[in-house]
């Protein structure tokens, strides 16, 4: 096991828990320690559960605040969430649905051996995932320009053409600053998430083109999908809780 | 049985309680000796076996062989099902007496505790008193308040910036207090006396000077040394009140009053009415909407050079009455 | 390939090998230490390195329990409050819940399970780094300056950006990413030793054949892996609080300070039973073997690790007592604070239960066994004190609570880790160390331990607050006792390092099995082979068959 | 137990390649695609029906069954081992302890004082206009015209 393994799995943080991909005695992917691949592929599936156990965890607690600001505050959330561009959220949430459907084709493919298939579905899913991001910059610069920004940041400027009114609201008076607290906190650590699962994708696609992965041994193909499935699974609850309710 | 006997007799003198000055210390105290109690029979017995065993079965040459015995359900189910039992009784006893915190008779005399950056502040809203701390010889801020024997008073406590907690440990009582909301209990003190008060939640710097002292007066006491007299009390007549009434919130504390305007923490007052002050929302004109806005949100026009110094806000402290005090008596500083 | 049976294996039968070389001479140089992925390296590197972290922070309490003999506070009340609240944070975060799981776990797992190494050795070395990376960042935190919150970091105190974005978070800040990034080490060991256990058992070894120190190893890392999730979103918020002052925690912007006390202890108390169970786990090993009789209640004790490690996510609330928590969940809390101390209290009844009969020797590691059943009972007992509402509005936030937790946590976890390294140091590094040296340092550690924690019990009930810098002086003669005690404890300890370090060196040479044990890591030479085995085990009994225990009566027990 | 059997899963002997391979033919990932499709336009037409306090329930009802699809197909744990499916249920009824006795505390705070009601004291001694509540509810028509007149940017 060379060096270059450990340095190289560490820079990239949690890396996908299949790390059976050197060359030890017969068949090449078998790690020294495990008796078969058979048991080597089963503890590296488990291990990925376990890991998105963790994951799904952390974003229950976001999930948590979520849910205790708008019961201690509902209008100020309903009135708030009309600031979001429903139209963008859309579509975020077929993009990124499409790439979940890309990703699982992708590890169909180098499940049954075909890897130029598997190459092209990983690119179609690393461009969703960054028209994803595109997408979330504009929804980000859209917010800064309006001044819709948690905390202190706060300072929208009101137009209410009705009342024939101007001025700017700040967290003094009527800000709706916890909501876009909760909002930058939920979207940006998803949009972490994002950008960590296309590094994964890039890394796997990158090992693919060496022929790394077959109908033998795709484990990492399968764990980075996985992953890539929970990151869509939690944009799935965020994009009604944050957009849609009403 | 004799350690028993000693322990029990033992916490009467306050061996282990200071001596229950109040009708929920009483309730306490009794669950405690419970399970104490049945704490010192349980590690009796289990010590002594440990002990027992341990030497009884020490490796020897005539002992060299051990049992086989590995498990026993009749054993096992009862050593599981009787402290279920014991625990399930100290819970209902311990729910039983939590709850008498809870209930506040109609004629509980009311207090209002604020907590404060590291004083407290009790205050008679329905007898108009407002008893504040000063600080003692080894830097403690220590408020003294009188409550009257026998009767339950309600503990109503909020804080103006962190969390604080207001324990009385001769009472048995503690509760957070929480900025932005009210919490509170009430109790009913059975023993006239003095005792002490702590701030029992971390509060920063100088959370171990938080102090205070509860005198618990007898009717004729309270009658007399208190509602008699006008301790905790601010006349406004007075020729010094409104000076009095700048010290009774702590302004003195931070801005200084007199000429050439000291900075004490924040700034100095003296002749600063009618001037324009440079803030961080551009310069204000200081009239009195800004001395009103200032006491009631004062981190939003701060003077330039004050960032960072967190004045608490008095919103909902200071009366109309008051405020309206403290304006003209800034006004007055020339 | 034949696979001896383990009878043969642990009494040198003829499948015996020669003397192979052993892990830690079979790669030289600090390189290949840096680099090793071998699970044994792993643990050994933890373990220097925790112990490291206890020496720190055991210094730092002797100051301040130095500085608490006088009623007035020579260190300053700022000092004193940065003292403790780096006490806190170093022994929790950095010691006590890596300690047992990261080191003793690390060395033992594979061997008691019988394979090469843990399902994921690259990932174990990394969260070796990550600990590294995650101490070095609250290093810096303290070498910040004004860190001053107490492990907790309740806020809004712990908010130090004021309303005008002025204030030095970044103490705090550096604080939250250490305390997030150790928190990550704990979750890729809870993740290994799930796979490990469930995937990786050798031939034979049924769930009811695995050591209880696998048992208690595998319920500490459920609640890893399900717990520390939660304070990495807790940490990151508290971060997000002081940075852009989101305001979900702060009540100045409509927040609740309630709230992320719910957050912090839904990990904090699953986290004090990371601490507590691998302790379980050493003494249900330590007690059989030196007792050399068949642990008492086996399914019993496995299946109450299993059922701590579920329950204690339920109880957390009895933390927050007095906290202006509903007085309703207050109760839920308690009661189901009161359900998980029945496991326990089975797990202690068996454990003395085990010495009935035995043939107990009366080595180190078994004075440190009865003496955490002496520490760990009186801890488990004043905690059912502090889970009764009425009695713990008087003692939340005294020194009661300290005592308390020191009892279960100094008297439980660090005691039983002594116990563990005294049953383990032949096996781990082949050396044996004097019977004689260790009595000194129990007694030492005995003594001082209760000194110092018994007078706290009093001092909390007669009312002393937690994290005072300055008391009454009517409080002063429990602080002095205490504090001379806590002089004693330190002196044992220290003794104990000072010998276990001549042992290393100049220790006799360890035999395979020096308490005649009869769990899988003892059927390999002390100290083992890089692959653990020469051929893989074969398990066909459980863990506690020892040769003394008397088979002619068995068939009548059965 | 075969002596020369040299492969051991979980204490059991096994051949060499114990885990089948399970691949799903191409058509069932678009139907569970069009799916997907479908049940995001439901949601996103939901939400500008005004179905009041309904909305949250169908929209995370909606939202589960999407869920439900992807973890189900996209992720085989319909066809996984059914450990996988408890390590995945098992999360989520800690997420519940911590979602129902955190919103237990909320709910139910202040509710055990009989007659002390914190909220009507805090009215009548004027003290309900808290800072922070204050701040977080929408403008009222006052508020409006002090902006008007001393509007500052």
């Amino acid at each position: 096991m060379s060096t270059a393994h450990v340095g190289h799995e560490a820079a990239l943080g949690h890396d996908a828990h299949g790390d059976g991909h050197d060359h030890a005695a017969h068949p090449p992917h078998l790690r020294h320690h495990f008796d078969n691949s058979g048991q080597q592929e089963s503890a590296a599936k488990l291990g990925m559960w376990i890991f998105l156990a963790t994951e799904l965890l952390m974003f229950s607690g976001l999930f948590l605040a979520y849910f205790v600001v708008r019961s201690n505050y509902p209008e100020m959330v309903l009135e708030a969430h009309e600031r979001l561009d429903k139209i963008l959220g859309a579509i975020n949430t077929v993009v990124l649905i499409f790439s979940s459907l890309t990703m699982a084709l992708a590890v169909r493919a180098s499940q049954t051996n075909q890897r130029v298939q598997a190459r092209w579905y990983l690119l179609v899913t690393i461009l969703c995932a960054m028209t994803f991001m595109v997408v979330k910059y504009m929804e980000y610069s859209a917010k800064i320009e309006h001044g819709t920004l948690p905390g202190r940041f706060y300072a929208e400027h009101v137009q209410d053409l009705a009342a024939g009114v101007e001025g700017t609201l700040d967290r003094w008076y009527g800000g709706y600053q916890l909501f876009f607290g909760i909002y930058f906190a939920m979207t940006g650590l998803h949009g972490i998430h994002v950008l960590v699962g296309i590094g994964l994708i890039i890394w796997i696609m990158w090992k693919n083109e060496k022929g790394a992965y077959s109908s033998e041994y795709y484990t990492p193909v399968e764990n980075v999908g996985l992953y890539w499935h929970l990151v869509d699974l939690i944009w799935i609850f965020l994009f009604p809780l944050l957009y849609l309710v009403k | 049985m004799t350690g028993l006997f000693f322990l029990a007799d033992a916490s009467g003198k306050g061996f282990w309680m200071p001596p229950a000055a109040s009708e929920y210390a009483e309730h306490v105290d009794a669950l405690f000796m419970f399970i104490l109690v049945l704490s010192v029979l349980f590690f009796v017995l289990l010590m002594g076996l440990t002990g027992y065993f341990a030497v009884k079965y020490k490796a020897s040459p005539t002992n060299t062989r051990s049992s086989p015995v590995s498990h026993n359900f009749k054993l096992e189910f009862l050593w599981s099902a009787i402290p279920t039992v014991l625990l399930v009784v100290i819970f209902a006893w311990g729910f039983r007496d939590f709850t008498s915190l809870s209930a506040t008779p109609a004629d509980a005399l009311e207090l209002r505790v604020v907590g404060q950056k590291w004083n407290w502040t009790v205050s008679y809203p329905k007898l108009d008193r407002e008893c504040t701390s000063n600080s003692s010889a080894k830097g403690e801020n220590v408020v003294d308040f009188y409550v009257p024997v026998d009767r339950p008073f309600t503990v109503q406590l909020s804080s103006q910036d962190v969390l604080h907690s207001f324990w009385i440990p001769a009472f048995r009582v503690k509760r957070d207090a929480v900025p932005n909301r009210y919490t509170g209990y009430t109790v009913t003190p059975t023993r006239p006396g003095i005792y002490p008060v702590f701030c029992a939640e971390y509060c920063g710097d100088s959370h171990s000077q938080m102090r205070g002292t509860v005198h618990v007066l007898t009717k004729e006491e309270w009658e007399k040394d208190f509602l008699g007299t006008d301790k905790c009390k601010l006349d406004p007549k007075a020729p010094d009140y409104k000076p009095k009434l700048f010290a009774k919130y702590g302004c003195n504390t931070c801005h200084s009053v007199a000429a050439g305007r000291a900075v004490i923490v924040g700034p100095g007052l003296h002749g600063i009415y009618g001037k324009e002050e440079p803030t961080s929302a551009g310069s204000v004109k200081v009239d009195d909407d800004y001395i009103r806005e200032s006491i009631e949100y004062p981190s939003k026009k701060i003077v330039t050079g004050f960032e960072g110094k967190n004045m608490p806000s008095f919103k909902g402290r200071v009366t109309e009455q008051e405020l309206a005090a403290l304006i003209d008596y800034i006004k007055s500083l020339q | 390939m034949t696979t001896t049976t383990l009878e043969e294996q642990i009494h040198g039968g003829h499948g015996a090998h020669p003397e192979e070389v052993d892990y830690l001479r079979a790669k030289r140089g600090i390189w290949s230490w840096m680099t090793t992925v071998d699970h044994k390296r792993i643990g050994v590197m933890y373990m220097v390195g925790t112990l490291l972290g206890f020496l720190v922070a055991g210094v730092l309490a002797l100051i301040f329990r130095a500085d608490l003999m006088t009623p007035d506070s020579e260190l300053g009340r700022e000092l004193y409050n940065k003292l403790f609240t780096l006490h806190g944070a170093i022994m929790v975060f950095i010691f006590i819940i890596p300690a047992i799981p990261a080191a003793l776990g690390n060395f033992f797992l594979p061997l008691m399970l019988g394979t090469k190494d843990v399902a994921f050795p690259r990932l174990n070395l990394m969260s070796f780094y990550v600990w590294v990376l995650g101490l070095i960042v609250l290093l810096a935190a303290i070498i910040a300056g004004n860190l001053d919150t107490g492990w907790t970091f309740y806020t809004p105190y712990s908010i130090k950006s004021n309303a005008d974005g002025s204030g030095n978070i970044a103490p705090l800040v550096l604080a939250t990413t250490g305390a997030f990034i150790l928190g990550f080490s704990s979750i890729l060991t809870g993740v290994n030793f799930i796979v490990t256990v469930h995937k990786m058992r050798a031939p034979g070894m049924t769930w009811n054949r695995m050591p209880l120190f696998v048992w208690a190893s595998y319920a500490t890392a459920v609640i890893q892996v399900l717990a520390t999730p939660v304070l990495a979103i807790t940490l990151l918020l508290l971060m997000l609080e002081n940075v852009f002052q989101i305001g979900i925690f702060n009540p100045a912007w409509g927040g609740d300070p309630v709230l992320f006390q719910h957050f912090f202890w839904f990990y904090s108390h699953p986290a004090v039973y990371i601490m507590i169970l691998p302790a379980f786990g050493i003494i249900s090993e330590t007690i059989s073997v030196h007792s050399k009789k068949h642990i008492f209640g086996y399914k019993a004790i496995a299946l109450s690790s299993v059922a701590i490690a579920i329950i204690s996510f339920l109880v957390w609330g009895h933390h927050m007592f007095v906290s202006g928590q509903s007085e309703f969940a207050a109760a839920l809390f308690s009661f189901l604070t009161f359900a998980v101390a029945v496991p326990t209290a089975i797990k202690v009844f068996s454990w003395v239960a085990t010495l009935y009969k035995g043939v107990i020797t009366w080595n180190a590691s078994m004075l440190y066994t009865l003496t955490f059943l002496f520490t760990f009972t009186i801890g488990g007992l004043t905690g059912i004190f502090l889970g009764a509402l009425s009695v713990d509005i008087h003692f939340h936030d005294s020194y009661f609570v300290v005592a308390h937790f020191h009892y279960v946590m100094m008297g439980g976890t660090v005691i039983a880790l002594l116990a563990g390294i005294h049953h383990w140091f032949p096996k781990m590094f082949g050396k044996m160390y004097n019977e004689g040296h260790a009595r000194i340092g129990v007694i030492l550690v005995f003594i001082g331990f209760n000194m110092t924690f018994f007078t706290q019990f009093m001092l909390g009930s007669q009312g002393m607050p937690r994290r005072y810098a300055e008391y009454d002086p009517v409080f002063q003669p429990y602080h002095v006792i205490s504090s001379i005690g806590s002089f004693i404890l330190g002196a044992g300890l220290l003794w104990t390092l000072v010998y276990l370090v001549m042992a290393l060196k100049n220790g006799k040479k360890a035999p395979a099995n020096p308490w005649g044990a009869a769990s899988l890591e003892w059927a390999t030479q002390s100290p083992p082979i890089e692959h653990n085995f020469h051929e893989t085990p074969h398990v066909d009994t459980d863990p506690y068959n020892y040769p003394e225990i008397d088979r002619t009566a068995a068939k009548a027990h059965h | 137990m075969s002596a020369d059997a040299k492969v051991y899963i979980k204490g059991r002997a096994a051949d060499a390649h114990e885990a089948h391979h399970h691949v799903m033919p191409i058509s069932t990932y678009l139907k569970v695609f069009g799916a997907l499709m479908v049940l995001t336009v439901l949601t996103v037409v939901v939400s500008y029906l005004d179905l009041g306090p309904l909305a949250l329930g169908v929209a995370m009802l909606v939202a589960v069954i999407k869920a439900a699809a992807v973890i189900g197909y996209f992720m085989h744990l319909k066809f996984d081992t059914r450990f996988h499916t408890f390590v995945f249920l098992s999360t989520l009824l800690f997420v519940a302890i911590f979602f129902t006795l955190t919103f237990f505390d909320l709910k139910t705070r202040d509710m055990m004082n009989q007659t002390w009601d914190s909220h009507a004291y805090a009215r009548d001694a004027g003290l309900d206009q808290k800072p922070a509540l204050r701040d977080t509810r929408p403008l009222t028509a006052e508020e409006i015209e002090h902006l008007k007149t001393h509007g500052h940017h």
